[in-house]
């Protein structure tokens, strides 16, 4: 699955490139959706594997999989991609077929680290999927691309050298670079520690937590539409999914110790970004903040659990992480479509300010009311996906404490401020700036992918349990291996 | 008996006798075309490759009473050395006039000097390897004669040389008169317990090593010649000599002075970490493209060195493995400077490659797999490099030196990030003229960037190659 | 079947409100309001049936639809819990948002949005059914905040205008308060009894109440009260009660046809009919009884005080709509659910009556809503005159009227109670009768007695479509009360739905039909209140309105606090808001663009360049130079070797 | 008697010279050229000294063989200033520094 796509670089210039990729992406979807029906989703057990050896001298090995956790991550990357391919044409760029390469070369190695089991490999992945960001964000972004870029590159690079120490030092320590190997390692508590902070600085550079997350909202801005999408959609669920695979159940100990640690970031990241982004003038940066506070909940549910020793169990701590696990899908339709609708209004007007805008829906009624939708799901409205993950979260929270419980949800008080003042002042009132009374409505290309996710974002809020069968019982025994590993 | 003896030298012979052809033809025929000179210098390297690859088959043996060894490590090097000629050949032939005939002849000569370093099997032979290889170098930089620049940076290079050389003949003399011998067998068995003398020589020939591999503190020389000379000794000079540095390190110290190992280790491993550390550092800074690769190659010499102060069959061909990736990486990057230099603009710096995507589409994007590599991102090679000495250095519990290495890799991340920034964030305000690559420039370099990617994908061959060197070299001594 | 009427109830309006809005725009607004008022009307026949069926059979549906989530051992459903209760606020919701949705159609005949308004309506009127059907509290939740989206896309249905945007968002915000609380309340609910079905969560009760929840060092209190005190807390948004209550009156911006059906009949009153369903909850904690006892006290005195100094014929009615909701609240505080219930049902009546024939008058005088320019409309505006007139008396509480019963009922209970607060709460509601009236016939007589302004003199009576909902409605608001007294306050109708104890022990007294009710009323202070309450308007607005004008009124610091509805606004505009917007920036420029990006990450970068920049100088070009780094090199190697060798020895 | 110890000390003292000079003079490269020499030599004096004290030739004829070298390096060293010259004219070492940094 993964070869096929990395092999299609194209270098042909003519507008048959973009239905190729268009076509391909979509063949890549529907191949997924094919494993879907195949796949099996009573037990935990790993799926469709693919292992052949690759380096030998290293026990390193092919090794390709997927169970509950990763697959509904690699659905969402592969139902993303062809969206941002579609969309890539509205915006005239420069060298399309490369940037439409870019997007497949990056779904092929976004998939990889989905379905890696081979931590080396997966380092592989995670790394070599810097290249086409890079190229996308700077090459096709905005005005001040080259920082945004390299900011983006080296926090991100910086993250990840540590986690390659953490697995080299694993693979001396078991002699496989296997993933699984690795869960039944006996480690010391200092060991534990060291390589839990060395996989999460990874990690929390990649989701990102606060206080390293400020390379996000520079790469929103400066990003093109499709770029801004696929990272916010699937980039940043890496770290979300690198922490329920690598540091839980590698490192059950010191992930139990530092929960506390994780927990503050947590809430500092859903409360105080979320105060940040109500002062945002720039609608990317608006909803790249919001993207923040919203992972935040993605830790949260990851650690919250081991905040209270006397309730922790396999139930409540799969109620936890299925929250976050949800909040990553959810996430990953909403934002992209926020920044879909962004994009929108960016091809249109040049602008991404909040004050150059101002009654858009008077002349774009029906992305007006696609984009209050979406506003509205981001807002975590029940019915729309965007609640599932946070009452999870919020309900396993308070199983732990009250105060926890209250902070997270006060997103439900700040996200909707922000998002909503947003509207306020983009889509609804006067209009105030002359160009935006004679802009179009939607067309088609545009059309149609946003409506496509809005129909996934409410058939998420309203049934999920499609989506949590999937992961179900992968769930459970991450959480039976956790409790198990952390002796609790 | 003598044919036997000059059959195990074959490689050797066959350089000696095409720079003497070379030279004839050169000198007698003024009309001999320089592609006529050029094929015929590739002829012989070619056949000499031919040869390593005959020897191969010979059993080891010593020849010369001693001072000279002919074993699959030092045949393996030369194949190494000989591969790595031709593809710098390959990348730096020019059509131009007025590059001159004799880099090239000069080269031959420094590839004989690598190819006796790699054989040397007694104090003198390695001398004289070393200064073959040194003199030509200096020629090699001072090719250039009408350049101010390559005239001043080939003055530094040869009084830099002179010293060096000096002092690790000195480190030489003082072993000779501890040990009386010059024999690298004999100091072997003589060497066991580290006398005080003996670590003050090891120090002053390490000296002379480190200057060979242009590692802190002796890399001076490095920016200065890469950048003063033309691209085309950059190339030689990056890539060749350092084999024989390397071939030189394992003869003297890994197999000679073994028994010393945890001294000298701790030399290396000093120079090799301060070589990442200043390397890196002050490659941020240059706007010159060349004069930032030296720098480049400074830190990545670091990495080759600190892996080799893990004196253990996987440290050390860790340590080969990250020069092998690095000679590609270099060779395949100055290639392909040099393919958009011209004549009268030799200084390529960063702002001249803005708008290369758009000039040059392909060179741009090879140069991208380059920097890319070169950062450490995989699948380039110059990951899995990075990748084996960290994990030798974690599996020496040397742990905070592995992540001093992994910091300055991202910062060094910025300085090749920069190229690609400039070559594809930028337009250009005055477009380099495409002139078009020559067809075996083109060709090798993107046989070289293929490398990069290809090698990257399935590192497997190089990783078990290196890995048999080392192994059948220390398992035999 | 009761299962599948319920289903086709709750799913028509969806229907109705999504065609209205993907084909309205393409097939015309015929269409669109049949489709709607189709919807809705399917589903007002199937709820009458229901409530019917339930009645007479007295039977209880509760089944699950689906699983919407399944977790671990915890599941989570969406299903139907159809009883008296909920078949009875099905009847009053589809009811009231039939006669809107009738309405509608003159009323916004000429507004470009019509397709999209009737699509929110029937929308609205979806997510209201499926929060009162909701057999779990997530449903609940669900249809909660889906008419709290409603709402506010409704009242910034006219969204050009900056007074509209600004009230949404306000309400969209304040509601947001309420609901982080309930969310928590049932969060502390699930987190102890595992599930969120109703009947799991009420069998689990005493359970609650027993478990101690822990909050600050030593401030434990159970977790059924914190439980109850929080889902409270979503009530108050939700119902406006104090101090959340500043949106209501400001989402007045959004079209009439809006503050009937949302803004007084059918979602303010979610707050009430939650406590109703709660009952179960409550009763076992009368800490949190009381507090709902206080602040609905609070709310019902002190808002209707502010509809005093109205000039805004909406907003009036909004204050009262506010002091109304007190009202219900505090009865469900002395645990007369069913009291307050009926209330509910009277007033959404009454309500929306007053409230659409508001919108006649506007209408009328081409939304014109500022009282102060009305006047003399009695004999332009016949109907709409003698509808407002039986809505205001409803209202007041006049003998006979519907809102006579539940207001009587509901003062009755609270003056018998005795738990903590109930003392105040008595005064308060007394008080508040007073109020009531004297604001109600202010706006009375403001708009239709007096002089007439010579602006309206052209002023005709409003459509069919306008006027016939209003018909409709006058005669529930009259009438409704006669037959259904009896069994919902006094007999036993809400018995399988809500727990509260039966009917003497909240009166006191044992009434069995409207009747006897009456004749007992009028033994009480209530009504004679409620009578000098207008005979003052009358003197005040239509004898001597010259009292009123002096300058020395205006200026009172009480007229100026009423003035700034007691700097609610102010401290939640001016104070909170700001400030957190503030803060925000504050962090933002402080924490994220000074600390975290120029001190730490530009700030380490550009070290490091400035590092590099000191090292580099080593290269300095000079042979000498080089030649002494290259010999310091050999002379640390050649120290460290003796040192190291010293060490050896 | 002269000591091996002696020509040691004397080796080492020319080396430093060497060294020194090569590090003190600022004006003329020659004279840095000739004090590589000097390096050269007391290396040979080392060689001698030993070979001398342990009765082994091989050293002496290392000895040529850096004589040979030393020749040819010095050949090399002359070129390269001459070209310098030619391009510079000047053969200081105090302006020998526009490559830098």
């Amino acid at each position: 699955m993964v070869g096929l796509i990395m092999l299609f670089i194209n270098e042909k210039h003519s507008s048959i490139v973009y239905w190729v990729s268009v076509i391909s992406s979509l063949l890549i979807f529907g191949l997924s959706l094919y494993a879907l029906s195949l796949f099996d989703d009573s037990g935990s057990a790993i799926q469709f594997e693919l292992n052949t050896s690759w380096i030998e001298r290293f026990n390193i090995n092919y090794h390709l999989g997927v169970d509950g956790i990763s697959f509904p991550l690699i659905l969402l990357t592969t139902f993303i991609t062809p969206i941002v391919l579609f969309t890539a044409r509205t915006s005239n760029k420069t060298n399309l077929h490369q940037y439409l390469a870019s997007f497949l070369i990056l779904e092929g190695l976004m998939i990889g680290v989905f379905s890696a089991l081979d931590a080396f490999l997966f380092y592989v992945f995670w790394e070599a999927m810097l290249i086409p960001m890079f190229i996308i964000i700077g090459v096709w972004g905005g005005k001040n691309r080259v920082y945004a870029t390299i900011k983006f590159f080296l926090y991100t690079f910086l993250g990840s050298v540590f986690m390659l120490i953490a697995i080299i030092y694993l693979y001396i320590s078991t002699g496989s670079y296997s993933i699984f190997d690795f869960y039944n390692l006996d480690l010391s508590r200092i060991e534990q520690v060291l390589i839990f902070l060395a996989f999460l600085f990874a990690f929390a550079v990649k989701i990102p937590m606060w206080p390293v997350h400020t390379w996000l909202p520079d790469a929103h801005v400066e990003a093109p539409t499709g770029g801004s999408v696929i990272l916010a959609a699937i980039l940043l669920k890496m770290g979300g999914y690198g922490l329920l695979r690598f540091s839980l159940p590698i490192t059950p100990d010191a992930s139990n110790e530092l929960s506390q640690i994780m927990v503050v970031l947590s809430l500092i990241a859903i409360i105080y970004i979320g105060m940040v982004a109500l002062s945002q003038t720039d609608m990317k940066k608006l909803i790249a903040y919001s993207s923040v506070a919203h992972m935040g909940f993605v830790t949260l549910g990851t650690f919250v659990v081991f905040l209270n020793h006397e309730n922790i169990s396999s139930d409540n701590m799969t109620l936890a992480i299925s929250g976050s696990m949800i909040q990553m899908v959810s996430h990953g339709l909403i934002s992209g479509a926020l920044f879909l609708c962004i994009g929108v209004m960016y091809d249109r007007i040049h602008s991404r300010e909040i004050d150059d805008y101002g009654g858009v829906a008077l002349s774009m009624p029906k992305f007006a009311g696609l984009m209050v939708f979406f506003a509205l799901a981001n807002a975590a409205l029940p019915g729309t996906s965007g609640f599932v993950g946070e009452v999870l979260v919020i309900f396993a929270s308070l199983k732990v404490n009250f105060w926890i419980a209250f902070l997270s949800g006060s997103t439900l008080i700040i996200g909707a401020a922000y998002t909503l003042w947003m509207i306020k002042r983009v889509i609804f009132g006067q209009i105030t700036n002359e160009k935006i009374s004679d802009i179009d409505d939607l067309n088609v290309t545009e059309f149609i992918p946003l409506m496509i996710l809005a129909v996934m974002v409410i058939a998420m809020g309203i049934y999920p349990e499609p989506l949590m069968k999937l992961m179900h019982d992968s769930l459970i025994g991450l959480s039976e291996t956790v409790i198990k590993g952390a002796g609790l | 008996m003598t044919f036997n003896i000059i059959g195990f030298i074959l490689p050797e012979i066959t350089i000696a006798f095409g720079i003497c052809t070379v030279i004839l033809v050169n000198s007698l025929s003024k009309k001999a075309s320089i592609g006529l000179i050029h094929s015929l210098i590739l002829f012989f390297l070619v056949l000499a490759l031919f040869f390593s690859f005959v020897s191969l088959e010979i059993p080891d043996r010593i020849i010369f009473n001693g001072h000279y060894m002919i074993d699959s490590f030092g045949t393996n090097l030369k194949i190494i050395a000989l591969i790595a000629a031709i593809l710098v050949h390959l990348t730096s032939v020019k059509s131009k006039q007025n590059i001159k005939n004799e880099i090239f002849l000069v080269q031959l000569f420094a590839t004989l000097g690598v190819l006796i370093l790699c054989s040397a099997h007694n104090l003198l032979t390695v001398y004289l390897g070393l200064e073959t290889l040194t003199l030509s170098m200096y020629g090699i930089v001072a090719s250039n004669r009408s350049s101010v620049d390559a005239t001043e940076s080939a003055m530094k290079f040869f009084i830099l040389g002179a010293i060096a050389s000096a002092i690790f003949l000195y480190g030489i003399s003082i072993l000779y008169g501890v040990t009386g011998t010059l024999s690298l067998d004999s100091l072997k068995e003589l060497v066991i317990i580290s006398s005080l003398e003996i670590r003050i020589a090891v120090a002053f020939i390490a000296c002379g090593i480190i200057f060979k591999f242009g590692a802190f503190p002796f890399h001076s020389w490095v920016p200065d010649s890469y950048q003063g000379s033309n691209t085309t000794a950059a190339i030689y000079i990056s890539s060749v000599p350092k084999l024989g540095a390397f071939a030189l390190i394992s003869r003297l110290f890994l197999d000679a002075l073994n028994a010393m190992s945890e001294f000298w280790s701790v030399l290396i491993l000093s120079a090799g970490l301060f070589s990442i550390i200043i390397g890196n550092l002050i490659a941020l800074m240059q706007i010159n493209l060349r004069r930032m690769l030296a720098y480049s190659a400074i830190g990545h010499i670091g990495f080759v060195l600190l892996s080799f102060s893990i004196v253990s069959d996987t440290g050390v061909s860790a340590s080969l493995t990250y020069l092998l990736m690095y000679l590609i990486m270099t060779i395949a990057a100055f290639g392909l400077i040099e393919s958009i230099a011209s004549e009268d603009h030799q200084h390529i710096e960063l702002s001249d490659l803005k708008g290369l995507s758009k000039s040059h589409p392909s060179v741009a994007f090879m140069l991208l797999f380059c920097m890319f590599s070169m950062v450490g991102i995989p699948p380039f090679i110059g990951f899995y490099a990075k990748w084996m000495v960290l994990s030798e250095l974690i599996y020496n519990d040397w742990i905070w030196l592995a992540i001093i290495g992994v910091i300055m890799s991202v910062i060094a991340a910025y300085f090749y990030l920069r190229v690609v920034w400039f070559m594809y964030f930028e337009n250009a305000d005055q477009p380099i003229e495409n002139k078009g690559l020559k067809n075996t420039q083109s060709i090798t370099t993107l046989l070289l960037s293929l490398m990069l990617f290809l090698i990257g994908l399935y590192p497997n061959p190089i990783i078990d190659y290196t890995r048999i060197i080392i192994s059948s070299f220390l398992l035999i001594d | 079947m009761i299962f599948e009427y319920s289903l086709i109830a709750l799913l028509s309006p969806l229907v109705g409100s999504i065609l209205a809005a993907f084909l309205g725009k393409s097939l015309g607004k015929t269409f669109v309001n049949t489709s709607t008022i189709l919807g809705v009307m399917i589903s007002f026949v199937l709820s009458c049936i229901l409530a019917l069926e339930i009645y007479q059979t007295s039977t209880v549906l509760n089944q699950n639809i689906y699983t919407w989530l399944n977790i671990g051992s915890f599941s989570f459903h969406i299903g139907f819990l159809i009883d008296n209760l909920t078949a009875s606020m099905m009847v009053v919701v589809t009811f009231v948002s039939l006669m809107v949705h009738i309405y509608t159609i003159g009323y916004m005949h000429d507004d470009p949005g019509y397709h999209r308004f009737f699509a929110y309506i029937s929308l609205f009127t979806f997510s209201m059914l499926s929060l009162v059907m909701a057999n779990n509290f997530l449903q609940l939740f669900f249809g909660w905040e889906a008419v709290g989206v409603m709402s506010y896309l409704l009242i910034g249905f006219w969204y050009t205008k900056e007074s509209a945007i600004k009230a949404n968002l306000k309400a969209f915000l304040v509601n947001r308060v309420g609901d982080l609380s309930m969310i928590l309340g049932i969060g502390i609910i699930f987190s102890i009894t595992g599930s969120l079905d109703y009947q799991t969560t009420f069998f689990e009760s005493q359970n609650l109440a027993q478990t101690e929840l822990f909050f600050i060092n030593e401030w434990n209190i159970s977790a059924l009260t914190a439980s109850c005190m929080l889902l409270f807390g979503g009530a108050m948004g939700k119902s406006a009660q104090m101090p959340l209550h500043v949106w209501l009156p400001d989402s007045m911006e959004g079209p009439t046809p809006i503050s009937a059906l949302i803004h007084a009949a059918t979602m303010v009153t979610a707050g009430v009919f939650l406590l109703a369903r709660m009952s179960p909850l409550f009763e076992l904690s009368s800490t949190a009884l009381s507090f709902v006892l206080i602040i609905g006290a609070t709310t019902a005195l002190f808002t209707g005080i502010l509809g005093l100094i109205q000039n805004d014929i909406k907003r009036v009615i909004a204050y009262s709509t506010l002091s109304q909701l007190g009202y219900m609240v505090a009865a469900a505080g002395v645990s007369a659910y069913s009291v307050s219930l009926f209330h509910l049902m009277t007033h959404a009546f009454f309500k929306a009556l007053l409230f659409l024939a508001a919108g006649s008058v506007i209408v009328a005088l081409h939304h014109e809503q500022d009282i102060r320019k009305m006047g003399g409309l009695k004999s332009k505006l016949p109907i709409t005159y003698v509808t407002s007139l039986i809505g205001s008396l409803a209202l007041i509480g006049f003998p006979g009227f519907s809102g006579f019963f539940s207001k009587d009922a509901l003062i009755e209970a609270i003056g018998h109670a005795d738990i903590f607060g109930s003392g105040f709460a008595y005064a308060s509601v007394i008080v508040g009768v007073f109020i009531t009236a004297l604001y109600s016939f202010r706006l009375f007589f403001k708009v239709f007695h007096g002089s007439i302004n010579e602006h309206h003199s052209d002023v005709k009576e409003s459509p069919v479509s306008i006027t016939l909902p209003l018909i409709l409605l006058a005669i529930p608001s009259v009438m409704v009360a006669w037959p259904t007294v009896g069994p919902m306050v006094f007999g036993s109708y809400f018995a399988t739905s809500i727990a509260q104890p039966d009917a003497y022990q909240i009166f006191g007294y044992e009434y069995s039909t409207a009747y006897g009710f009456l004749v007992h009323a009028f033994s009480g202070p209530v009504i004679y209140i409620a009578m000098m309450g207008v005979l003052t308007a009358y003197v005040l607005y239509i004898q001597k309105p010259n009292i009123l004008k002096g300058k020395s009124f205006e200026s009172t610091f009480i007229y100026r606090l009423l003035e700034n509805k007691y700097y609610f606004d102010d401290l939640y505009e001016e104070v909170i808001a700001k400030q957190a917007r503030n803060i925000g920036q504050r962090f933002w420029s402080l924490g994220d663009v000074k600390i975290i990006d120029n001190w730490i990450v530009n700030g380490t970068a550009y070290r490091i360049g400035n590092i590099a920049n000191r090292i580099k100088v080593i290269q300095t070009g000079y042979i000498y130079h080089y030649v002494l780094m290259m010999i310091l090199g050999l002379a640390i190697f050649l120290g460290w070797t003796i040192i190291s060798a010293g060490y050896a020895s | 008697m002269v000591t091996l110890q002696s020509y040691l000390t004397l080796s080492a003292l020319v080396f430093s010279i060497g060294i020194t000079g090569i590090i003190i003079n600022r004006k003329n490269i020659i004279i840095v050229m000739m004090c590589t020499e000097l390096l050269l030599i007391s290396v040979n004096f080392n060689f001698i000294a030993f070979s001398h004290q342990l009765q082994d030739l091989s050293g002496q004829v290392f000895v040529f063989f850096i004589l040979t070298v030393a020749a040819a390096e010095a050949a090399i060293g002359l070129a390269i200033l001459v070209a310098l010259y030619r391009n510079k004219k000047s053969i200081s070492v105090s302006e020998l520094n526009t490559l830098r940094n």
